[in-house]
């Protein structure tokens, strides 16, 4: 037998009638996507600095997703559990920095200092988020840490209403607007493009962060600390590892990624409100599952990865199939291709692949 | 362990009075087969009033009715049901509701000596919630009406289980066409809110007439109150000429606009109608000023926006955007008693439609509402509704309210549409009324 | 006075009453190891010892000082080192994060240096492999791994968790050699093994366990020549 | 100091920042308006709650309750009055500063509300603290009585309570009759409160003093065996249990539409409870997007049955198959590519997929077809020859069915060769595999079956409510439906319909506490699994009992 | 007697690690067999192709004549073959007898709506799979932990239940992973009688891992060594006893004089 006769030997036993099902399906999605767009980019007149800024557009937006995806992969990577507060986290984190950027506005340090203001309200955001993500672990997660695994995922769904709606009850129902920043009205050049100087400190700031997590979490003794605690509990006790101080420094470290992203979304979008949380967290739990969960670069590829689609999508997918309103499906595009990642790669873009099974 | 306890004392108490039900209905000598309908009447007080209550009243007062009487007795508060949401991400057009019913309640505690009295419940913007919601305060025969709610999802069912109640229900905040077209209206349902029918239709004349621009895009946002504004808008304005060149959408908890918008730029508008709520369009306002092709773009919002929330929202992107809405008299009393007795500024429009129901429905109360000798009240629950219909000039905080026979209490003969342009005053930003729309004409305000 | 005492120390595992009033000594530098069927409490043992799972009732005392208001990782700083059973090491860990994580408790990057030199003189494979990462060692060498990580903390005492379980017989003796030689460099060793007849080579006391409760402690000669010890454990009939 | 009398100041600080969280929710002045017991309103009892709350814990906890047992009142009363005071804190900075731009809940009504309405402020936070320390001594004192007295005296004054607060529930339903008397206009009148507790703490006291006498002994397995070889008892069980059914919701419930809508609306849960546990809990897939079955079973019965012009008029027996058949091919199309992945990745795709199915019906794109944000309206009762199932009561009827129908479907399943391969699949899925079990149609089946029960479900829904809309199908319900399974106690079919009465139900009585209900919900969310992480009936293992000698000899013929 | 089980130069590779290299094996109907090995020497990886949870890259097994490399673990199950693991695993959450009950799957044959409807062919069935459940546990001896969670099962008695779930699959080849791991001389010296009768009332091949020389020794008629994915050694247990590679590689002088030391006793008894 040839090497190809081999292999299809080899796909015939494997591989039944519903793989067979799955691939058609995808490459059906595949199809239908390959033809709007071609469709799109024959009939639409986008010419390509628009496509290039809905590319910007899309990392801005993915910035603040990989920033809130980081403390989702984060706590997974420990617990294996979805920390599905986390989105009410990053909420409070915002509300930390709006009412220290409302005193500091009143004060005139705001405009006066911007640097030294911006520096002082991502400590606050930081703070605030951290404080919470710790008082959720210590109430909802520590007690339950030995329940099976659907039961964390219960109260931190609980957690994130009580959140979510104790905001509601503090700060009242609708939107407070942040206050603008002088220094970061306008916009800057890049290769031709104009981009938002509050979205450019977005995407740098999100990068730094992010470099930064990594650096810590691989090269310090705290980082190599967690990355036992994630393998094996009770072995990183007998190392001398405190397990619930890592848990709790896990927690105050994603915490502060979504504090970071709190602010940072102050910054672009202006406007704080309870409910804020609620539709990042879900995308960030996205994006960190699109970049295989529990893994620190993947969350941050799949954040980006998801804001380009969103922005991207529409314009280059839907319209040209003649869909009207398109820009209202984006989610429909993200999530579907989520599935389209997850049909040929089921651990995500950078999850360990896990082709064959262990037993 | 204890709580099982107490689950079961409780349905030894159960059956308890099921026992003692059973033991009393034969003790009443009433026949078995009667027992339940006894149990209807007093259920609720539908034609055949309660038999007892009849015969007490008999002496002085009778309930002539055909749909029965609230019976208030004379320590007994006048109760009204508040259906508003309160949670989710609409909650905070329901807690301005509420608010706004509360401040016209302080104004107005008592009406014939009796207190008044709120039975708040959350309608949700959903479908089921405004169905139990209603079901729960239909239910509670003491209610003599509902002021409520605030999503047209929740108000479609609602109209028809308050009407199937013989009760009746005025929105704040529902303004979609449907539920007083005349081929849907349901008796029980009227509003304070204007319809989006009679908005959408100004707002393509202003545009077009008034601006004098002739393409026009659209945002909305996938809720009913938006999609059909817009849509009313897109369709007059293309009879009238012009072209809507784009019809785009978004959803309510979107926050980067700017791909929608640079794909509508492509189509090269001269004027963007976003009737959003604030948050969504506090973003839009914002960002169209960062996307190419946006420049020289007139901005229109409608009501949903002409809110102090938006201004907010938008910061300096507002100024120069134009909205419209029906003449609302900038109450200043009303806003500070709002703050007085709510601890906050309204979240959200809409509060002083609440308002106005609140006092429409009391007014109705007083002129139908029978006094016992007691001190007890009779309230006719037929009477009361013709009462609402009847309701002529009202001088509410949203201006003259008369209410025609599918429960609109606005109407374009009735209701000016203003439009205001946002505009920086005394350093501040505010709305600025600039035209008058009124029986098919514009006029410009000086 | 011993180094390590338990004294009537009883330990649940839910209602499972595992341990049922054990007491026992190690003194400094012995070799102290614990048999027993499966089931009979040796791992429980060290887990009570280590506070993976307190004790219910009775006292675990390290130089007289009871060490059940301490938590595991606290332990620790008090000298006692733990070699668990499956060896436990870190697999995405390379080797050498592996040794560091074993000093996590310890703040002197010269004697860590200096201890890392000794696990690597005593293991030399380790020091080939030391970039790799633990997961793709072979058991040997992760049971290696282990012992050499749990030596970073320049433990008093080392408890071992079956050490040549599921080893190759050759790779047995070396480490029970190793062992040994841990020993004699002044380690105080209590070893919970399957291996009965290599245990009682190497210990120079032993004590034997069954369901919960010590039926027999002796020296190490004697337990090999006892006649039950031979019948259940050394499988001699 | 004393360990503690320090742990006893801390918990009284706890207490504290428990109370201050509780004020500027708001809670305390908005409930205010609604009396529970007499004047005391249930923005009292709110707040007063913790104190006797964590009163009442600490002695539980004391060192002292049985050595030094006169101290442990006054264990409580520290507690209570350092909460109390620290409480006080809020109207005395209130007062001086304005805390109203971060908290709208900080206005000086709530401050003049918890100080007792006083004009001297002195005497307000006196009143407050001393408040606050005979709560918590009170409630300290329970612990300390002997064991029948505490149980009798705790039972009889929560159920008061209870009473109190759901007046709305028993002035609605058979328990008038009996207790009405004691109710005013809203909540119970002082002295039928009074009486109320007496004859509880009786009931309670003799309910207790049983319990002591006949301590329940937990079935040994042996004995367990015996009774499943004898399923008698379990069957008069059941039969009562049917015949409550059967009559609650004209006999007990007054035919009340609301509280039978509520009824309802738990029994729509319990049937996609059934549904999506045999998903979860038995097979162990995790499903966020199970609305989306729901959403389609309700819009196919929508769309066939309106009256509107987006209907096709038919009628609902007609449309009810097919909303079943479309929502289990659904759930097929969907578990087919979902299939190779496992645990959270299935979370994440799952409630993609509901949020797909409801953006698209939500879409102006199939706007001309589903009616986009307008919904469908116009939906007609389903009806039996010419009777219309138009009251809620009657709908109760074919609910109930629905119920039945699928808890059959589902026990029967589990009880079988499928039921077997999901649990071991759940368990172990590569052993499960090399048990000779095919993995796709064993996770087909398990994902068709919770579609189609949640198509029934759905199916039922829009003819109960009259008008489907988009927004209605959003992630909570997959959420609420996901933690009924779990606080229920996953994989029991008798834990869905616990749950569902627990996280459906109870906020539907709620509804009253309008703002706050789904902080409740959150907060029972988070209490309810650190109470019983296992669930509240949890899954038992079901008993074979040995087959008899005949049983043998039969099957061999 | 003609072989059950052959595989002709079967390699399975992960990344650049060659675990299985071109290995030849054939087992006897009715034998017992070992493979043994230093760890890591890839002796559950062949187990794994045989099983079908790993895919071999090359070569060829033949069970029965027939080729099943490739198959998937269930349909490879069917056609008779069953297995224990190293490390128990057992359906947890699932009392013993449902453990045994799922070990009949392959050979069950009705449908869910045979279920749903009882219809008289599914009450016999599950009637029948009641019966032999409590047969099998009987059989192994465990009758009194039939309505027991498995996971709260004495370690032994785990062990056992996992033979009786295999068994319950009605194999001609049965793969144990290390059976007496964990187990005191006694316990061993018993289940290796076990495994004897096993073979004789089953009728079955059986082909096991095992470290414990002791065990491999006494009851296998062949035995292999594996390293490094190859074989180095085959035969009977007293060839590979004197086989110097097998000592260098693998037993290591001390242990191979002290196993016939020890092994004395045994065979005597």
């Amino acid at each position: 037998m040839n090497q190809w006769q081999r292999r299809l030997e080899y796909w015939r036993r494997r591989y039944d009638i519903t793989d067979v099902v799955v691939w058609l399906f995808g490459l059906a999605i595949l199809a239908v996507a390959v033809y709007g767009t071609v469709r799109s980019l024959q009939t639409t007149t986008y010419d390509s600095k628009r496509w290039a800024q809905f590319v910007v557009y899309g990392i801005s937006q993915g910035g603040v997703y990989a920033l809130i995806a980081l403390g989702y992969t984060l706590v997974y990577g420990i617990l294996f559990m979805i920390n599905f507060a986390h989105g009410e986290i990053f909420m409070f984190g915002a509300f930390g920095a709006l009412f220290t950027a409302l005193a500091l506005d009143k004060a005139g340090y705001w405009n006066g200092h911007p640097v030294l203001s911006l520096i002082i309200v991502l400590l606050v955001a930081m703070t605030t988020s951290s404080v919470i993500a710790v008082l959720v672990e210590r109430v909802a997660y520590r007690p339950l840490r030995k329940a099976p695994r659907l039961v964390p995922l219960i109260t931190a769904i609980g957690a994130s209403f009580t959140l979510q709606y104790t905001a509601r009850s503090f700060f009242g129902s609708g939107l407070r607007a942040f206050p603008e920043m002088d220094m970061l009205k306008g916009s800057v050049s890049v290769f031709g493009l104009d981009i938002g100087k509050s979205h450019a400190l977005t995407i740098v700031v999100s990068l730094l962060m992010m470099a930064g997590l990594y650096w810590y979490v691989q090269k310090t003794k705290t980082g190599k600390a967690m990355r036992a605690v994630a393998e094996n509990k009770d072995v990183a006790a007998l190392m001398g590892i405190d397990v619930d101080q890592i848990i709790v420094r896990t927690f105050i470290l994603g915490a502060s990624m979504a504090g970071v992203a709190g602010v940072l979304y102050s910054l672009i979008f202006f406007q704080v409100k309870f409910f804020m949380g609620f539709v990042p967290g879900i995308k960030a739990f996205t994006a960190a599952v699109l970049g295989g969960i529990g893994n620190i670069p993947g969350a941050m590829l799949g954040g980006y990865f998801l804001g380009i689609f969103e922005s991207l999508g529409p314009a280059l997918i839907l319209e040209g199939l003649g869909i009207p309103a398109p820009s209202q499906l984006k989610d429909v595009i993200a999530f579907t291709m989520l599935v389209m990642v997850l049909i040929f790669r089921p651990t995500g873009i950078l999850g360990e692949a896990v082709s064959e099974k262990r037993a | 362990m204890s709580k099982k306890h107490w689950l079961i004392v409780l349905a030894l108490v159960a059956m308890l009075a099921l026992a003692l039900a059973a033991c009393g209905g034969k003790a009443e000598e009433a026949p078995a087969t009667e027992a339940p309908k006894e149990e209807m009447a007093t259920e609720a007080p539908k034609e055949e009033a309660t038999e007892e209550a009849t015969e007490e009243a008999a002496a002085e007062v009778t309930c002539e009715d055909e749909w029965g009487c609230i019976e208030i007795a004379p320590d007994e508060p006048i109760q009204i049901g508040v259906m508003q949401v309160l949670s989710g991400g609409a909650a905070n057009y329901g807690e301005a509701g509420l608010g706004g019913v509360k401040v016209a309640q302080s104004e107005r505690p008592e009406v014939l000596g009796h207190k008044v009295d709120l039975v708040v419940e959350d309608s949700q913007c959903n479908a089921e919630g405004g169905q139990i919601a209603a079901q729960k305060l239909t239910s509670n025969d003491k209610i003599v009406g509902i002021i409520g709610a605030n999503c047209s999802s929740a108000c479609t069912p609602a109209a028809q289980i308050v009407t199937d109640a013989n009760m009746f229900m005025i929105s704040n905040s529902c303004t979609a066409p449907a539920l007083t077209a005349p081929d849907t209206h349901k008796l029980g349902f009227l509003r304070t809110v204007y319809n989006d029918a009679y908005q959408g239709a100004v707002v393509a004349e202003f545009v077009y007439n008034i601006l004098g621009l002739k393409k026009m895009a659209t945002i909305h946002d996938g809720t009913p109150y938006p999609q059909q504004l817009q849509e009313v808008a897109c369709q007059r304005f293309t009879e009238l000429g012009g072209e809507c060149v784009a019809q785009e959408a978004i959803n309510p908890d979107d926050t980067d606009m700017r791909p929608v918008l640079t794909r509508i730029a492509e189509k090269q508008p001269e004027v963007l109608f976003f009737p959003l709520y604030p948050e969504a369009g506090g973003h839009v306002a914002r960002q169209a000023k960062e996307v190419e092709g946006f420049e020289n773009v007139v901005l229109v919002g409608a009501d949903g926006l002409k809110v102090e929330k938006f201004l907010e929202a938008a910061g300096d992107a507002a100024i120069g955007m134009w909205f419209t809405g029906p003449e609302v008299p900038q109450n200043e009393e009303y806003a500070k008693k709002y703050v007085e007795v709510n601890g906050s500024e309204p979240p959200a429009p809409f509060g002083e439609q609440a308002y106005d129901a609140y006092n429409i429905i009391l007014d109705a109360i007083e002129k139908v509402a029978i006094k016992k000798a007691d001190g007890g009240l009779l309230i006719p629950r037929k009477a009361l509704l013709d009462a609402l219909y009847a309701t002529k000039d009202y001088q509410g905080l949203t201006g003259t309210l008369s209410a025609n026979e599918y429960g609109d209490f606005t109407s374009p003969e009735t209701t000016k549409i203003v439009i205001y342009q946002a505009e920086k005053v005394d350093g501040k930003l505010d709305f600025v009324p600039k035209y008058v729309y009124f029986n098919g004409e514009f006029t410009e305000v000086k | 006075m011993a180094l390590l005492e338990l004294h009537n120390v009883h330990a649940y595992y839910g209602n499972i009453h595992a341990l049922k009033g054990i007491s026992l000594t190690v003194d400094e530098g012995e070799i102290v190891t614990l048999i027993g069927a499966n089931g009979a409490g040796k791992t429980t043992t060290l887990r009570v010892i280590t506070m993976l799972l307190p004790p219910r009732e009775g006292t675990v005392t390290l130089n007289g000082e009871d060490l059940s208001q301490y938590r595991t990782h606290e332990i620790v700083l008090k000298g006692v080192s733990m070699v668990p059973e499956g060896r436990g090491v870190f697999a995405r860990l390379t080797v050498l994060e592996n040794l560091e994580l074993g000093a996590y408790t310890r703040n002197d990057p010269s004697g860590i240096a200096e201890d890392l030199e000794r696990v690597f003189t005593l293991f030399p494979r380790l020091k080939e492999r030391q970039g790799q990462a633990a997961g793709t060692l072979s058991g040997g060498e992760q049971q290696m791994l282990a012992i050499g990580r749990a030596l970073m903390s320049r433990p008093r005492i080392l408890l071992l968790d079956e050490p040549s379980m599921g080893l190759a017989p050759i790779l047995v003796e070396s480490i029970f050699d190793i062992i040994q030689e841990i020993n004699r460099q002044g380690t105080t060793i209590l070893l919970v093994e399957q291996n009965a007849l290599m245990a009682l080579q190497i210990a120079h006391r032993g004590y034997v366990l069954r369901t919960g409760e010590i039926v027999l402690a002796d020296t190490a000669e004697n337990l090999r020549n006892n006649e039950m010890v031979q019948k259940t454990y050394l499988g001699m009939e | 100091m004393n360990p503690i009398w320090r742990s006893t100041l801390k918990a009284g600080l706890l207490t504290g920042a428990i109370v201050i969280y509780v004020a500027l929710t708001g809670m305390v002045l908005s409930l205010s308006q609604r009396p529970v017991i007499g004047k005391l309103s249930l923005g009292h009892v709110v707040y007063m709650l913790v104190f006797v709350g964590m009163g009442y814990i600490t002695a539980v906890r004391s060192p002292w309750r049985q050595e030094r047992p006169w101290l442990v009142p006054l264990q409580g009363a520290v507690v209570g009055g350092v909460g109390a005071a620290i409480l006080a804190l809020l109207p005395l900075i209130g007062r001086k500063v304005d805390l109203g731009w971060m908290f709208v809940t900080a206005k000086p009504e709530l401050y003049k509300f918890l100080l007792f309405n006083q004009e001297q402020v002195a005497r307000g936070v006196l009143y407050l603290i001393l408040t606050g320390a005979v709560l918590g001594g009170v409630a300290a004192v329970l612990p300390i009585l002997p064991e029948v007295l505490h149980k009798a005296l705790l039972g009889g004054a929560s159920t008061t309570l209870l009473l109190g607060v759901l007046a709305e529930l028993v002035q609605r339903t058979v328990l008038k009759k009996v207790l009405g008397p004691f109710f005013a206009y809203k909540g119970l009148k002082p002295t039928g409160a009074a009486i109320l507790f007496v004859v509880l703490t009786v009931l309670f006291g003799l309910q207790a003093w049983w319990r002591q006498k006949h301590p329940k002994v937990t079935k040994s397995v042996a004995a367990q065996e015996a009774e499943a070889a004898s399923p008698l008892r379990t069957t008069l069980q059941l039969g009562a249990l049917l015949l409550f059914l059967l009559i609650l919701p004209v006999w007990i419930l007054n035919k009340d539409t609301y509280l039978n809508s509520v009824v309802n609306l738990v029994g729509l849960y319990i049937i996609m409870g059934l549904g999506l546990n045999i998903v979860v809990g038995f097979a162990g897939l995790l499903d966020l997007g199970y609305v989306a079955f729901f959403a389609i079973g309700a819009y196919t019965v929508a769309l066939m049955t309106s009256l509107g012009p987006l209907g096709h008029g038919y009628s609902f027996w007609q449309a009810l198959p097919v909303a079943i058949l479309l929502a289990l091919t659904a759930g097929v199309v969907l578990g087919i590519p979902v299939l190779r992945m496992r645990g959270d990745y299935l979370a994440i795709v799952t409630l993609g997929f509901g949020e797909i199915i409801r953006i698209l019906a939500n879409s102006d794109w199939l706007k001309p077809f589903m009616g986009g944000a307008l919904g469908v309206l116009d939906i007609p009762k389903p009806k039996i020859g010419n009777w219309v199932l138009k009251e809620e009561y009657q709908l109760y009827y074919l609910i109930l069915a629905g119920i039945l129908v699928t808890w059959f479907v589902a026990s029967r399943l589990y009880h079988s060769r499928v039921g077997r391969a999901w649990q071991a699949l759940r368990e172990d899925e590569d052993v499960a595999e090399a048990m000779g079990i095919h993995l796709v149609t064993t996770k087909l089946l398990a994902f068709g079956f919770g579609a189609a029960f949640s198509g029934l479900s759905g199916a039922i829904f829009a003819a109960k409510v009259g008008s489907v809309y988009p927004h209605t199908f959003n992630l909570i319900i997959s959420i609420n439906v996901l933690s009924l399974i779990i606080v229920g106690g996953i994989g029991s079919l008798p834990g869905v319909v616990v749950g569902a009465l627990a996280l459906v139900g109870l906020p539907e009585l709620l509804r009253e506490f309008s703002e706050y209900r789904m902080l409740f919900y959150g907060i029972a969310l988070i209490a309810m699994m650190l109470v019983k992480p296992e669930g509240f009936w949890p899954k038992r293992l079901k008993v074979y009992p040995r087959p008899q000698e005949e049983d043998a000899e039969a099957s061999a013929l | 007697m003609a072989p059950i089980l052959v595989a002709r130069k079967v390699t399975k590779r992960f990344g650049g690690l060659v675990a299985v290299n071109e290995l030849d094996f054939e087992i006897e109907e009715h034998a017992i067999a070992s493979v043994i090995g230093p760890n890591g020497a890839g002796k559950t990886t062949f187990f794994n192709c045989i099983t079908g949870f790993y895919v071999p890259e090359e070569g060829v097994i033949e069970f029965e004549g027939k080729e099943i490399q490739g198959l998937r673990p269930d349909k490879i199950t069917t056609m008779g073959i069953a297995r224990t693991y190293q490390n128990i695993r057992l359906f947890g959450k699932m009392s013993a007898i449902e453990n045994v009950m799922v070990g009949m799957h392959p050979r069950l044959s009705l449908h869910w709506w045979d279920a749903v409807i009882h219809t008289p062919a599914f009450v016999r069935q599950e009637r029948k799979v009641l019966r032999r459940a409590w047969e099998l546990l009987d059989y192994i001896g465990l009758t009194d932990w039939a309505n027991h969670q498995a996971n709260s099962l004495p370690y032994g008695a785990q062990r056992r239940l996992e033979i009786a779930r295999a068994l319950a699959s009605e194999p001609k080849l049965l793969l144990l992973d290390e059976p007496t791991a964990g187990m005191n001389p006694q316990e061993t010296a018993e289940m290796i009688e076990f495994i004897r009768k096993l073979r004789d009332d089953w009728n079955l091949t059986i082909l096991l891992i095992e470290h414990d020389m002791k065990v491999v020794m006494t009851i296998s008629e062949k035995i292999t060594v594996l390293d490094f994915g190859t074989k180095i050694a085959e035969g009977k247990p007293e060839e590979i006893q004197r086989n110097p590679r097998v000592i260098e590689a693998y037993l290591g002088r001390g242990a191979a004089s002290g196993l016939s030391a020890a092994e004395a006793p045994a065979q005597a008894a």
